[in-house]
């Protein structure tokens, strides 16, 4: 089973063959043979959970020529880590969700559908995998298309412009990437690297304006995937235009593609770079929290609101990540499977009433609890999830993130985006209240029937992980433990600021010098680990 | 005596080819481009090909242009003579001349290379010209040999899709 | 028995799984609401095990923890389920198990053929576990579990008539002010984490180990925003000034949600905590003062909007209010055990107080039915004499009301004259002890006032509704009787536990068993304490001897008002309402506290957000993006007529280029 | 072979009248005719430097592209009969369909 890792990822390309030779008409067929290889490919990563080493090295490595043009050598370098094995499990665990959420929504071009959504996994899953920049990028820009198509083709009434849109907002930020890309192989070069592999490229040393040039590519072409403030624009479109299963899978998957890209490429990469930028994308983080929260509170559309919450919680997973200490990138890679998780429950949730009355707008609902108990439940479930209720997913991530960044230099960040936390009760609590509480008064609603069993299935996995990781998140930080360690460590060590102490040393300085009355915490007494940067940097 | 002979030949041969784009009855110009298809087929036994010139015969001369000529008596199209379109056969004649002349310009300036072949006139004359194109096309280029057949099966497709009735 | 302590909250979880997955199916209410009881009562047998055990154990032992599993770990930050048994977590697991036994018990009778039983039961003991959980966690993030879990059920169990506008927007108000709160409580959490893990690399959010590092701890600096932080986490739990108008929209749950989350247990977590990091707090003392001026200026707030309302329940919620405000006070001059201690006693009485006014409310909520009048069941305008239909609801409401004016004899009176007692005499704020204690004082006149104005307005006069619905009016069943009288009883007599040192002496030397039972757990905070305490003069027994008596008097006077008032003289109030109209309507109007919230921060934030999405996404960031496309879109709208669609026009062009290049390198 | 100019002017000149029969004749059957005589002239072309260099690239060469026009033929005359279908025309000014 060595290369159960290139069976996984390619296992849905063999789904797309085999859908090739089924009849377009005979729609049921091609869902269940779609769902089936899903599952399969579950399945199939699972066998990769269980053969997972809990070390800080990449496994399951496959390392095969793959082109070689000229000085342009790529290889067919795949492996994972502790970072990784999670969004490759995620990626396989929501699909079969993802699918099963069709089987009604959509009836038309079903074979294409199915089509682009087993290539979508198989781009998404080889993205993760790739231990070669070059395979990495080849992936990236397949995931693209299918999302393309998918928005354009199965969207809603302004398709068009929220795929164009999705499209040349990616793309401008993955060409970028992709000269940044060339640009820092030929500096490898320079340095005697041999190919497009990553882990060489980790050891590269590149001079301070190398790095910043490269990594604000880099961080550009991520931040518009995360997607960042200001650069978020196309997420709420494309969203709310996107057919159900696309939306759960951008939730879900994609989005994690720029926070995955950051935390795999651009961090360890050019950590000198992206410790003098940290400062500036906290801000951006916590600019994009507390503007969508306000900007999801005023939404009339569920799943607009929805997007725009995707926004703040994906400004935790950067403030988490450029804490670069271990809590903040845990916090943050486990609230990137929460996201996962909850977001794409709602997504879910919110398809579940569209398909019954072809309408997203917060006013035309109200009072569904009576109506819908099932549902009701479960949407408060999610809700609370999503809100981070201790004892649900969202809370464990979204406080080590909040922890992690207050012991780094983001204090002040981490008070403003703990505040978000206010925010989303409020605009969660809301949307609930008007959709699920008051008066069943309109009397398309009065017929509703509640979830069956297809969709009950279907958040059942869903609900059940959100208990699980917020109760026993155990078993996800201890395997992603040693990797998040080692990229500490790897981004702690390179950095030019040589001040930098081991975080085992104990501070000297006595705790009563700090003046009394005083929020002491604007000054550092002592310089410990995280905080040991450029003097100008801390606010 | 073998010059005046290209030298008739390559008077049939542009007359007919001028024959073709001045025709207005399509007929007409495919069947002077099946004389200059010959006069070319005439060229490569020349030019000791005759296996060439066989295929010339064949392929262009017999498949394609009964295959343009049954298309046209099918088509049943209607010669009409009628919009003159003068900038238009002014612009594209003063642009084939720009061609003619570049083509002659090079051809004066540049210089035959040196033979560096094996197969000499007499070689050929004696092993046989198709022997020699056989072997040369079923081994060193064998790989490409089969790819066409590859494009004529995609060809063959294409073609019955596209004239199927109901497109 | 220590080691079963994971027992407590384990019944009250099963309890609710069983009703939540199973009751629509159970149908049964006698089952349902069994199972629910059972559960709490299993956790109380439970919880007096552990009890009588560390009775039997010496008080330096009395401290005992377990930890159930890992939580989370990662990097320096280790938190674990994991639960502390000490004397004040017994404490509050048996009143929160005790009155939660009773409030189930009740809730069988007051929910009667409700829709949704079951689903008022599940969330019921899904309550009583995060509660649990809350008091017995032994880091600051059970606790938060507990904390938020609490704040959750008291979401979901004020918003139990869903099909209410009303009850779904005091639901969201109290999860929203309640999570305002759970940011301060955040914020202090990290402040105290980052400071001990950078300044001493003690890396722990345990309280435990926080105690034994305590003395690390500066006076005052970043304590003190640490403390603050924790304190607006309190304020938000705990109804406090400025967070405090989410508790009586509370009201719109059911009674029994109001006796139990919003009166006994949940609101008094701000309490609680305080009381567990009382070595933290003590420390600061600018947060002790803040917490001190909160609680009386809380104390005294509530109680005159308490005096204007009409709705039974409203009136209640109020005194809790101030009630909570005595108990701030108390923990914010140092006085923890009388701060517990009036937790406790407020528990009963408060509890007997509202389960009461369920029976009332049961009772005319029947009648009027009866009757098919849309009268509001809880308006005690339309309320009187209800003494002789529903005499054992009486007898215990008003034994409940002594209690809480403060009455010697009475549970109430012994913790709240040790709370103004020790606001006059504690050594820390120097001249503002006057100022609180009087504050606290004029609190406690009020609250007599008040509390017997509803009685008399409930109980006496005249009844003034329909003589058709009066007939039906009658005592409310076993069911709701049996808690009343029990906690009725401990209202009465719960204080004795507590008896003052003064009192206790004067009967020959009773020990003040509750202060003793404690002092394990404050005796860290009363050292630090002794750091900044003005060593004043001690006031003499005699001074102390006459304070009492002042609040006696005090009470009597309000309890005075109250019957001239409302049984003397009925236009009075009438006519003071005449008098100042403008002074009634902005008590009557709760001080238009609400709309100065909606004023200062609700509606600015929906107009920002507004702005931000209409302003900023679609006009500046869409706008950007979508004029950058229109540009582009613009030069191609005049290259297109290139594109004519004639092949000879892309040929002729296209051999132009070849001919121009071909020419180019030809003749160059 | 010495008469190797001989050949490459006639092509040329070949080449030539089939670029202007593409661009002047509207009758999309005559275009189509007229690319097949430019593919023909650059197959005398290769046949001609093929004997001249004494290689058999070029005329293997030439092969192909015989084999190319037939599929070409095949494929574009169905087009044809496919557009007439249509448009009941193969006038090339009647197709403007990518207009814009």
């Amino acid at each position: 089973m060595s290369n159960v890792l290139s069976l996984t990822t390619f296992l849905p390309i063999l789904g797309v063959l085999l859908l090739l030779f089924i009849p377009k008409d005979s729609k049921g067929v091609l869902r269940n043979v779609t769902l089936a290889v899903t599952l399969v490919t579950f399945l199939v990563s699972l066998t990769i959970l269980s053969g997972f080493q809990t070390n800080a090295e990449f496994q399951f490595i496959e390392n095969m020529p793959w082109i070689a043009a000229g000085p342009f050598v790529m290889r067919y370098n795949i492996g994972i880590d502790g970072i990784s094995l999670w969004l490759v499990i995620l990626t396989t665990f929501i699909m079969p969700i993802a699918v099963l959420s069709t089987y009604t929504a959509v009836e038309e071009k079903v074979k294409e559908y199915m089509i682009c959504l087993l290539l979508l996994e198989t781009g998404m899953l080889g993205a993760f995998i790739s231990l070669d920049l070059f395979l990495f990028y080849i992936f990236w820009e397949v995931m693209l298309i299918p999302m393309y198509f998918m928005i354009g083709i199965w969207g809603g009434k302004n398709k068009i412009y929220a795929a164009v849109k999705f499209f040349i907002y990616t793309m401008v930020g993955s060409l970028l990437m992709l000269v940044a890309l060339i640009f820092l192989y030929f500096k490898g070069l320079e340095a005697g690297i041999t190919d497009f592999g990553l882990l060489q490229f980790f050891s590269l040393k590149l001079d301070m304006a190398t790095q910043i040039w490269l990594f604000l590519a880099f961080a550009f072409a991520f931040a518009i995937k995360v997607p960042m403030f200001p650069l978020h624009t196309w997420l709420p479109d494309a969203h709310t235009e996107a057919p159900t299963a696309g939306s759960v899978i951008l939730a879900a998957v994609l989005l994690k593609m720029g926070t995955y890209g950051y935390v795999r490429f651009a961090i360890p990469l050019f950590p000198d770079a992206a410790h003098k930028f940290a400062p500036m994308i906290a801000t951006l983080a916590v600019i994009g929290i507390i503007y969508a929260a306000l900007v999801a509170m005023v939404q009339e559309d569920v799943k607009k609101l929805v997007a725009y919450s995707s926004v703040a919680h994906l400004g935790f997973v950067m403030l988490g990540v450029f804490a670069f200490n271990v809590e903040g990138i845990s916090g943050g890679m486990l609230q990137m499977l929460n996201h996962g998780v909850s977001t794409g429950a709602l997504f879910l949730i919110v398809g579940f009433i569209y398909e019954r009355r072809h309408t997203r707008l917060i006013t035309d609902f109200g009072g569904l609890s009576k109506q819908m108990p099932v549902f009701a439940t479960i949407f408060m479930i999610v809700t609370f999830s999503s809100i981070g209720l201790p004892g649900t997913n969202g809370f464990v991530g979204e406080f080590l993130i909040l922890i992690g960044a207050f012991e780094s230099q983001l204090r002040w960040w981490t008070v403003i985006a703990t505040s978000g936390v206010i925010l989303s009760a409020v605009y969660m609590l809301w949307v609930f209240q008007r959709v699920m509480f008051g008066e069943l008064d309109n009397p398309k609603n009065q017929k509703l029937a509640d979830l069956n069993v297809r969709e009950i299935a279907i958040m059942v996995p869903l609900i059940v992980m959100i208990f699980f990781m917020g109760l026993y998140p155990k078993p996800f930080i201890d395997r992603m433990d040693p990797a998040i360690r080692k990229l500490a460590a790897q981004v702690r060590v390179t950095s030019v600021n040589a001040q930098v102490l081991p975080v085992e040393t104990p501070a000297g300085t006595p705790a009563l010098e700090i003046p009394s009355g005083h929020p002491g915490m604007s000054t550092p007494s002592s310089p410990s680990s995280d905080k040991a940067v450029n003097p100008h940097e801390t606010k | 005596m073998e010059t005046l002979f290209f030298a008739i030949v390559s008077l049939v041969a542009i007359i007919s080819a001028i024959l073709v784009i001045t025709c207005k009855n399509p007929i007409n110009s495919a069947l002077s481009l099946i004389m200059t298809f010959f006069c070319l087929a005439t060229y490569y036994v020349m030019l000791d090909a005759p296996f060439m010139a066989a295929v010339q015969v064949m392929v262009y001369a017999g498949a394609i242009m009964v295959l343009i000529v049954f298309t046209i008596m099918l088509l049943n199209i209607r010669v009409n003579a009628t919009q003159k379109h003068s900038h238009r056969i002014l612009l594209g004649s003063i642009i084939g001349f720009f061609t003619l002349i570049n083509t002659i310009v090079l051809l004066v300036k540049s210089q035959a290379a040196k033979p560096v072949g094996p197969f000499t006139g007499d070689m050929i004359r004696n092993i046989g010209h198709s022997e020699l194109i056989g072997r040369e096309m079923f081994t060193t280029f064998l790989l490409p040999f089969e790819i066409t057949s590859i494009l004529l099966l995609v060809a063959i497709v294409g073609s019955v899709i596209l004239a199927k009735k109901n497109i | 028995m220590f080691d079963n302590v994971w027992l407590i909250p384990l019944f009250p979880l099963i309890g609710f799984l069983i009703n939540g997955f199973f009751g629509k199916k159970i149908k049964n209410e006698a089952v349902i609401g069994g199972i629910g009881t059972l559960m709490i009562f299993m956790s109380f047998i439970v919880s007096c095990g552990i009890l009588l055990q560390m009775i039997g154990l010496p008080p330096e032992q009395r401290v005992f923890e377990k930890v159930l599993f890992p939580w989370i770990h990662s990097g320096n930050f280790k938190a674990d389920m994991a639960f502390l048994v000490d004397p004040l977590s017994a404490v509050m697991i048996m009143v929160v198990t005790g009155v939660g036994s009773l409030i189930h018990l009740y809730s069988i009778g007051y929910m009667h053929g409700e829709e949704g039983f079951y689903r008022f039961f599940a969330y019921l003991n899904l309550f009583c576990m995060s509660m649990l959980l809350l008091v017995l966690g032994n880091n600051m993030l059970v606790m938060f579990i507990g904390w938020e879990g609490v704040g959750l059920c008291s979401y979901l169990l004020i918003g139990y008539y869903f099909h209410k506008k009303s009850a779904g927007d005091a639901a969201k108000k109290a999860f929203v002010m309640n999570r305002v709160g759970d940011f301060g409580f955040l914020i202090g959490l990290f402040t105290l984490y980052w400071w001990f893990g950078s300044n001493h690399n003690i890396w722990t959010i345990n309280f435990t180990e926080i105690k034994a590092a305590s003395h690390l701890l500066p006076y005052g600096g970043v304590v003190t925003v640490a403390t603050l932080c924790f304190f607006v986490g309190a304020t938000g739990k705990s109804a406090q000034i400025p967070l405090f108008t989410w508790l009586p929209d509370a009201m719109e749950g059911p009674t029994p949600v109001s006796a139990l989350i919003h009166a006994a247990t949940m609101v008094t977590a701000g309490v609680y905590m305080i009381g567990r990091m009382s070595f933290v707090f003590i420390k600061s003392p600018e947060t002790m003062m803040v917490i001190a001026v909160v609680g009386a200026a809380t104390a005294i707030f509530a109680a005159t909007i308490g005096t204007a309302q009409n709705d039974i329940k409203r009136v209640l919620a109020y005194s809790t209010v101030s009630q909570l405000g005595f108990m701030f006070l108390a923990m914010g001059v140092g006085a923890f055990t009388a701060g517990i201690f009036h937790l406790m006693t407020h528990a009963f009485f408060k509890a007997c107080l509202f389960l009461g006014s369920g029976s009332v409310i049961h009772s005319m909520h029947h009648a009027l039915h009866k009757i098919h009048s849309h009268d509001d069941a809880q308006d005690m305008r339309n309320m009187g004499g209800l003494r002789s239909a529903m005499p054992i609801t009486f007898i215990t409401f008003l034994v409940s009301t002594i209690a809480i004016s403060g009455i010697p004899g009475f549970s109430g009176f012994f913790s709240k004259d040790e709370i103004l007692w020790q606001a006059f005499a504690n050594p820390y704020h120097g001249g503002l002890n006057i100022v609180l204690w009087g504050v606290g004082a004029l609190a406690a006149c009020f609250t007599a006032f008040y509390m017997f104005r509803l009685v008399f307005m409930t109980f006496f006069g005249e009844c003034r509704i329909n003589a058709k619905a009066k007939s039906y009016l009658h005592e409310s069943p076993l069911v709701i009787t049996i808690p009343l009288m029990v906690l009725g009883f401990l209202a009465a007599v719960g204080g004795y536990i507590g008896l003052p040192k003064l009192i206790g002496d004067m009967f020959g030397g009773i020990p003040n068993y509750f202060e003793h039972w404690l002092e394990p757990v404050f005796a860290l905070a009363n050292q630090y304490s002794a750091q900044y305490a003005h060593h004043g003069a001690h006031p003499s027994h005699a001074f102390e001897w006459s304070l009492m008596g002042l609040s006696v008097v005090i009470a009597l006077i309000g309890i005075g008002i109250a019957f001239t008032m409302y049984v003397q003289n009925k236009d009075l109030p009438g006519k003071f309402t005449a008098t100042f109209p403008a002074l009634h309507r902005a008590v009557y109007n709760k001080w238009y506290i609400d709309e100065l919230y909606d004023f200062i921060f609700v509606n600015p934030c929906k107009a920002f957000g507004q702005f931000l999405w209409k302003g900023f996404d679609v006009i500046v960031v869409d706008g950007v993006v979508n004029g950058v496309a229109n540009v582009v879109m613009g030069f191609s709208g005049i290259f297109r007529y290139i594109q004519s669609g004639y092949i000879y026009n892309y040929a002729f062009s296209m051999a132009l280029g070849v001919v121009a290049i071909l020419g180019y390198y030809i003749f160059k | 072979m010495e008469n190797l100019n001989g050949y490459l002017v006639v092509s040329a000149i070949l080449f030539a009248i089939g670029t202007i029969g593409v661009l002047t004749r509207k009758n999309a059957i005559v275009i189509f005719m007229c690319i097949e005589l430019m593919l023909n002239a650059v197959n005398l072309t290769f046949v001609a430097f093929s004997r001249h260099l004494g290689h058999f690239d070029g005329q293997i060469f030439v092969l192909f592209i015989m084999t190319v026009a037939a599929a070409e033929a095949a494929v574009g005359l169905a087009l044809m009969i496919a557009f007439y279908k249509n448009k009941e025309s193969i006038s090339v000014d009647d197709v403007n369909m990518m207009k814009w």
